[in-house]
C-alpha cells in the first residue's frame, strides 16, 4: 500500500503492528484516502477512477501488494506476506468455511471475479501487510457484505483468534 | 552497587522447595531491615516500607469528568485493555487486562461496579473457549466476580451495541455472533446466565427501556425485545424502517431518551424512535449540505457519533473523501441541535479522531482518540477549545466509555 | 526521559508499548547512550558524570520522570505514570514482595538511599513512563542485583503478569 | 457490490441454533456454486474453491538458511509469538503463538519437531497458572502434544539458557526461577515432566553432553548435573570459577563442543571447558585492545554473542558506551578467531543490533535484529555483505534460533 511506504519511515513497524484486523485502516487508511479524496471528488467519480487506477497500479498483478487485485474488498493481513498465499491459509492455522465476498476486476483479461476473504484462523495475528478496501462494505448490519466481522468466529477448529486473510476466486462473474 | 542486607537474605532464600515459607521470610526481613535502618532514616526521607497503603484505590462513584478508553489490541488481540482517565488531571488512573477481542466496558449506574464481557482461551489464542462477564470493584479494580456465558460474543470491529444494560441495570445483554446470531441475556442481580435470545439475521443490542431493547436487521427491519422478571422475552420484528440499500445506516447510532439517531454513509441522520413494543423513523435530515457532499464531506470513524442530551446536542466526526472512507477519521467535529437538525458549531480538532465521547454532566468535556494513534484530547465541549492531551493510551484504542 | 522525547517525534508511542519491561531499553537507551557515551568517556568517568547529571536535572524531584532521583536502577514501566506512584501500586494491582534493590543519591538532602524496586503485579503491562537505568545491574546469576528477571515472579496472588514498578525507599545508607 | 448466490446462502444461514450443521451447509454450498460457476470460469481464471491444499507445509527438515525470530512481545506479554523465516529469499514462513512470557523455541536434531516452553493463565493475565511444553510440528506448524510441566518457568529477559536439550535430544531443560531455582526435566521419549532438579543460587541450562549440563552460580561457580536414562541427577559443584565481581561475566555464553565462551561487561572472554563430572576455564582474553577499551569499546546487546564452530569464529555486538550500556544494541559485528583470539574481520551493520545468529552449515548467514525494531537483515557471514532485509517481523524480537 503506496502509503504504508511513505508512512513507514515514521513507524511502518508500529503502524504494522498496530494495524486493526478489520479496517483499523478505515482509520489508517485515510492517511492515504485523505489526500487521495480531493482528486476523486466529486463521489459520483470514485468508482471509475479506482478502476483507472486498479488497472494502471504497476501491483496489480502482486499478491503480496494491498494493490493486487482480488484485493478490491480486502480487509486484514495479506496471507501471502504470513507463510500462505492468496489461496492457501499459512502453516498450522485453519480456513474459515465461511466469509465475506467482493467481486474484483482483473486487469489481465478484463473480466470480473466473485473473490471471497476466508480467514485464517487459529494463531496470533501475522502483523504484515495489512490491507484495507473498504469498496462495497456495508454495515455489521448485513453480515455478508461486512468486512468488519472476524470471520473466524464459529470455525470449531479455531474458534475467533485471526491470523491472516485469502483471496480465492470463487467464480467469474458471466 | 554496594549490598546491603536484603540481597544477603535474597542469596540465603535461594535454598529449594521452601518458597512460600521464604517468600514470608523476605518480608519480614525486609521490614526488619527497615526497622535497622529506620533509626538513621527518620532524620531523613523515611522508609516507605510497612507504610501506608501499598495499592492505590479510587473513589466511588467515579467523576463525571472520567473516561474509559476501551483498547482492541489489533496486533495482539488475546490481550484486550481497558485504561481509565481523569479529562480534569489529565491522570492516568487505572488499567484492566480485558481478553481477546475487547469490545467495550459498561458502568453500573450506581457506580460501585464495572462489567466486562470477556473470551480467554485456555492456550492464549487456542484450547477451549470460555467466554464470561467480568465483574470488577469500581474501587479497586479488583475482580469481584464472574459470571460464565456461552462462547459466542461477536468478534468484530467494536461498537456500542457489542453489549448493554437495561435501563434498570438489571439485565446485561451481549451480542453474539458464530455468525447464527443472538443476544445473551445475564441477570446482575443473581449474577446468572439466564438465556440465550435467537436474533436471526439481526444485530447488537440498543436498550430502549427499563427491561426492554432492539436489534437492527438486515433488511431494515427493528427486533423488538422486552424482557420480564426472570429475563424471559417477547420479540417483535417490524416492518422494514432503516435503509440498508445504496446509502445504509451505520451501526454506531446514540441514545436521547427513547430516540436512537443512526446515520447513513453518506451523512443522513434517522431519528428511530422505540419503546418496548413499537419503533417508528422520524424525520431524516443531513448532516450536510448538497454543497458540502459534493465537496466529499461525510461523518466517519469507529465511534462516530456522541450526543449531550442535557444541551440536546448532536457531535460527529467530519471528514473529505468518496464513498468507501466511511470508517475514515476525521479532523473535523461538527455539532448540531437535534431539534433542528442545524450544524450550530464547527470544531477543529487538533489531530485526526476515530472515536468521540462525551461526559455526561452540564459541564460537558468532549474526548477525542485515534485508533491508528494512543494521544487522548481532552477538548471542552461547549467552547471547542482543547484543554489537555494525554499521551500514551493504549495500542490501537476503540470506544470511549464515560459514566 | 530525555531521549524519549526526541525519538517521540517519530515512534514515541510505538516505542512506550514496544519498550520491555525488561531491559529492552537496553537496547533503546543505546539511542541517547550511544551519543552521551562519547563525552563520558574515558569509562572511568562515567560514574561522577552521571551522578552529576543527576544532581543538575531539572526533573530529579518528579516522580512520574525517569531521572526522578529514586529511579536509579530502575528497569520498567513507571508506576506513578500507571495509577499508582513511587510507593503504591496502581488500582486492582499486588505488590512483589521481594525484588532487586539500587542504592540512590538524593540530591535534596545528598544522601544516599537504599531503594527497592517493588514490580506491581497482575495486569498486562502499563506501557506508559518506560524507564531503564541499568547503573549496578548485574547478570542473571545474581538475581539480587539483576533488573532482568520479573519479580512477579512467585507472587502467589498475581504469579508473573508485570504491570509496572515503583521506587520504594528502604532506609538511608549510613 | 453484486449480490451473489453466495451472500444468499449466508443469508439463509441466520436461523438460529444451526451453526455445527449450516456451516456444512456453507461448505457445500460454496463448491456447489462454484462448480456451478466453473463453466465460464474454465475459459478464464479457475475457480480455487476446492482446488489443492487450504493450508501450507513446510519441507522437513528445514532448510540450514532458516531461521526463527522469537519475540516476548513486551507491551502485550501474554501474546508470545515466533517467526519462521527463510535467510535465501526472504519470504516469511509461518507463525507460532507461544504464551506468556515466551523466551525460545528448541528445534530437535531431526527437524520433526519443535520444542516450546510456554505459559498459560486461565484468563489471560489472571487466574490459574500453567506452564507446558508444547510440540508442534515442524512441517505442519500444527500441535502435536502438550507436555504439562511444574508452573516455575522463569520470567526473565530470554536468554538461550532458558531451556536446552541434552546433545542426545532425549531430555529437554527448562529454567525455573520462583524465585526458588531449578531446572524442570522433561523426557522427549515418554514425552513427561520427569522432575525438577533443585539449583540453589544457580541459574539456566548449558549443555555438555549427550546427557549431562551446567547450571552458574552466583559466585562464579558451576553446578555439573549428569543425568541418567531415567532423568535422575547426580550433581557437582565446583569451586568459583567465573568472575563474578566488579566486571562479571554475562548470562549469553556460546558452545563449541565442549567449550561454552562466556563474556564479560567489559569484554573480556574467559573460555570454560566442561564435562559430565567436571569444568575448567581456560586463558582469558579480551575482544578489545586497551586502547580500544580506552575509546569505550565493549560488547553489547541480549544474544550479543554467534559462532561458527566449523570455521571456529566468534561474532560479538560491539558498540561504544560506559559501563552501564552492557545491555546495549550495536552496529558493528567484531569477529574473531577462537585459536588465537586475534580479530579477523569487522562488519559494520545497516542498523543497531541487539541480537545476531548464524545458520550451522558451511556457507552461514549472519542475523541481526533490534529488540526496539523489527527488521531482520541477513549477511553473508563470510564478506559481511549484506543480502537482503526482511520487513515487519514481529513487535520486540528476542533470540534467533537457526536449525
Amino acid at each position: 500500500m503506496k502509503w504504508l511506504d511513505a508512512f513507514a519511515e515514521n513507524s511502518a513497524r508500529a503502524l504494522a503492528r498496530r494495524s486493526s484486523r478489520r479496517s483499523v485502516l478505515g482509520g489508517l487508511g485515510s492517511l492515504l484516502l485523505g489526500a487521495a479524496a480531493v482528486p476523486l471528488l466529486p463521489v459520483a467519480r470514485g468508482a471509475e477512477v479506482k478502476r483507472a487506477g486498479a488497472a494502471s497500479n504497476p501491483h496489480w498483478n502482486d499478491p503480496s501488494s494491498c494493490d493486487y487485485w482480488r484485493h478490491c474488498a480486502i480487509d486484514g493481513y495479506i496471507c501471502s506476506c504470513c507463510g500462505g498465499s492468496q489461496s492457501m491459509c499459512p502453516p498450522g492455522t485453519d480456513m474459515s468455511p465461511v466469509t465475506w465476498i467482493g467481486t474484483c476486476h482483473n486487469p489481465g483479461d478484463g473480466k470480473d471475479y466473485v473473490v471471497s476473504y476466508n480467514d485464517c484462523c487459529g494463531k496470533s495475528s501475522c502483523g504484515r501487510c495489512f490491507c484495507n478496501r473498504n469498496e462495497g462494505d456495508s454495515p455489521m448490519f448485513q453480515p455478508g457484505h461486512s468486512n468488519d466481522y472476524n470471520w473466524c468466529s464459529g470455525n470449531s477448529k479455531a474458534n475467533i483468534p485471526y491470523h491472516c486473510s485469502t483471496a480465492r476466486i470463487v467464480g467469474v462473474v458471466g | 552497587m554496594r549490598i546491603l542486607p536484603l540481597p544477603t537474605s535474597t542469596v540465603n532464600a535461594y535454598r529449594p522447595f521452601r518458597r512460600e515459607r521464604w517468600t514470608a521470610i523476605a518480608c519480614v526481613a525486609a521490614v526488619a531491615m527497615a526497622a535497622a535502618l529506620a533509626g538513621p532514616a527518620r532524620a531523613t526521607l523515611p522508609s516507605d516500607i510497612g507504610r501506608g497503603p501499598t495499592v492505590a484505590t479510587l473513589p466511588v462513584p467515579a467523576s463525571k469528568h472520567w473516561v474509559w478508553v476501551n483498547d482492541f489490541v489489533f496486533p495482539h488481540m488475546a490481550d484486550g485493555m481497558a485504561y481509565l482517565i481523569d479529562g480534569d488531571s489529565g491522570r492516568y488512573l487505572g488499567t484492566l487486562s480485558t481478553g481477546y477481542g475487547f469490545a467495550h466496558l459498561l458502568l453500573s449506574r450506581d457506580g460501585k461496579i464495572i462489567y466486562s464481557p470477556e473470551t480467554y482461551f485456555s492456550r492464549g489464542t487456542r484450547g477451549k473457549r470460555t467466554d464470561v462477564v467480568t465483574l470488577y470493584d469500581a474501587g479497586t479494580l479488583n475482580v469481584l466476580g464472574e459470571i460464565v456465558i456461552p462462547p459466542k460474543r461477536s468478534s468484530n470491529m467494536p461498537v456500542m451495541g457489542n453489549a448493554a444494560l437495561t435501563d434498570d441495570d438489571r439485565f446485561l445483554l451481549v451480542y453474539n455472533f458464530t455468525p447464527t446470531q443472538s443476544i445473551t441475556v445475564v441477570d446482575t442481580k443473581t449474577r446468572k446466565f439466564v438465556r440465550e435470545i435467537p436474533t436471526p439475521g439481526c444485530a447488537f443490542a440498543y436498550p430502549t427501556g427499563p427491561r426492554s431493547f432492539f436489534s437492527v436487521c438486515g433488511d431494515g427491519s427493528v427486533l423488538l425485545v422486552d424482557l420480564d422478571d426472570r429475563g424471559a422475552a417477547r420479540a417483535k420484528r417490524t416492518q422494514p424502517l432503516l435503509p440498508m440499500g445504496a446509502d445504509p445506516v451505520t451501526e454506531k447510532p446514540v441514545r436521547v431518551g427513547n430516540t436512537w439517531y443512526f446515520v447513513s454513509l453518506d451523512g443522513r441522520i434517522y431519528p428511530l424512535e422505540c419503546g418496548r413494543d413499537q419503533a417508528a423513523l422520524g424525520r431524516a435530515w443531513w448532516l450536510t449540505s448538497a454543497a458540502q457532499r459534493q465537496a466529499g464531506w461525510r461523518p466517519g470513524g469507529l465511534q462516530q457519533l456522541a450526543v449531550d442530551a442535557r444541551r440536546s446536542r448532536l457531535y460527529a466526526i467530519m471528514h473529505r473523501g468518496a464513498l468507501a472512507t466511511h470508517k475514515d477519521p476525521g479532523k473535523d467535529v461538527w455539532v448540531y441541535d437535534l431539534a433542528s437538525g442545524r450544524r450550530v458549531q464547527r470544531i477543529a480538532l487538533r489531530r485526526l479522531a476515530s472515536s468521540i465521547q462525551l461526559s455526561s454532566d452540564a459541564r460537558p468535556l468532549l474526548y477525542a482518540i485515534f485508533i491508528g494513534g494512543s494521544d487522548l484530547d481532552v477538548y471542552d465541549a461547549i467552547s471547542g477549545k482543547l484543554l489537555r492531551s494525554v499521551a500514551h493510551v493504549g495500542t490501537t484504542p476503540t470506544l470511549l466509555v464515560t459514566p
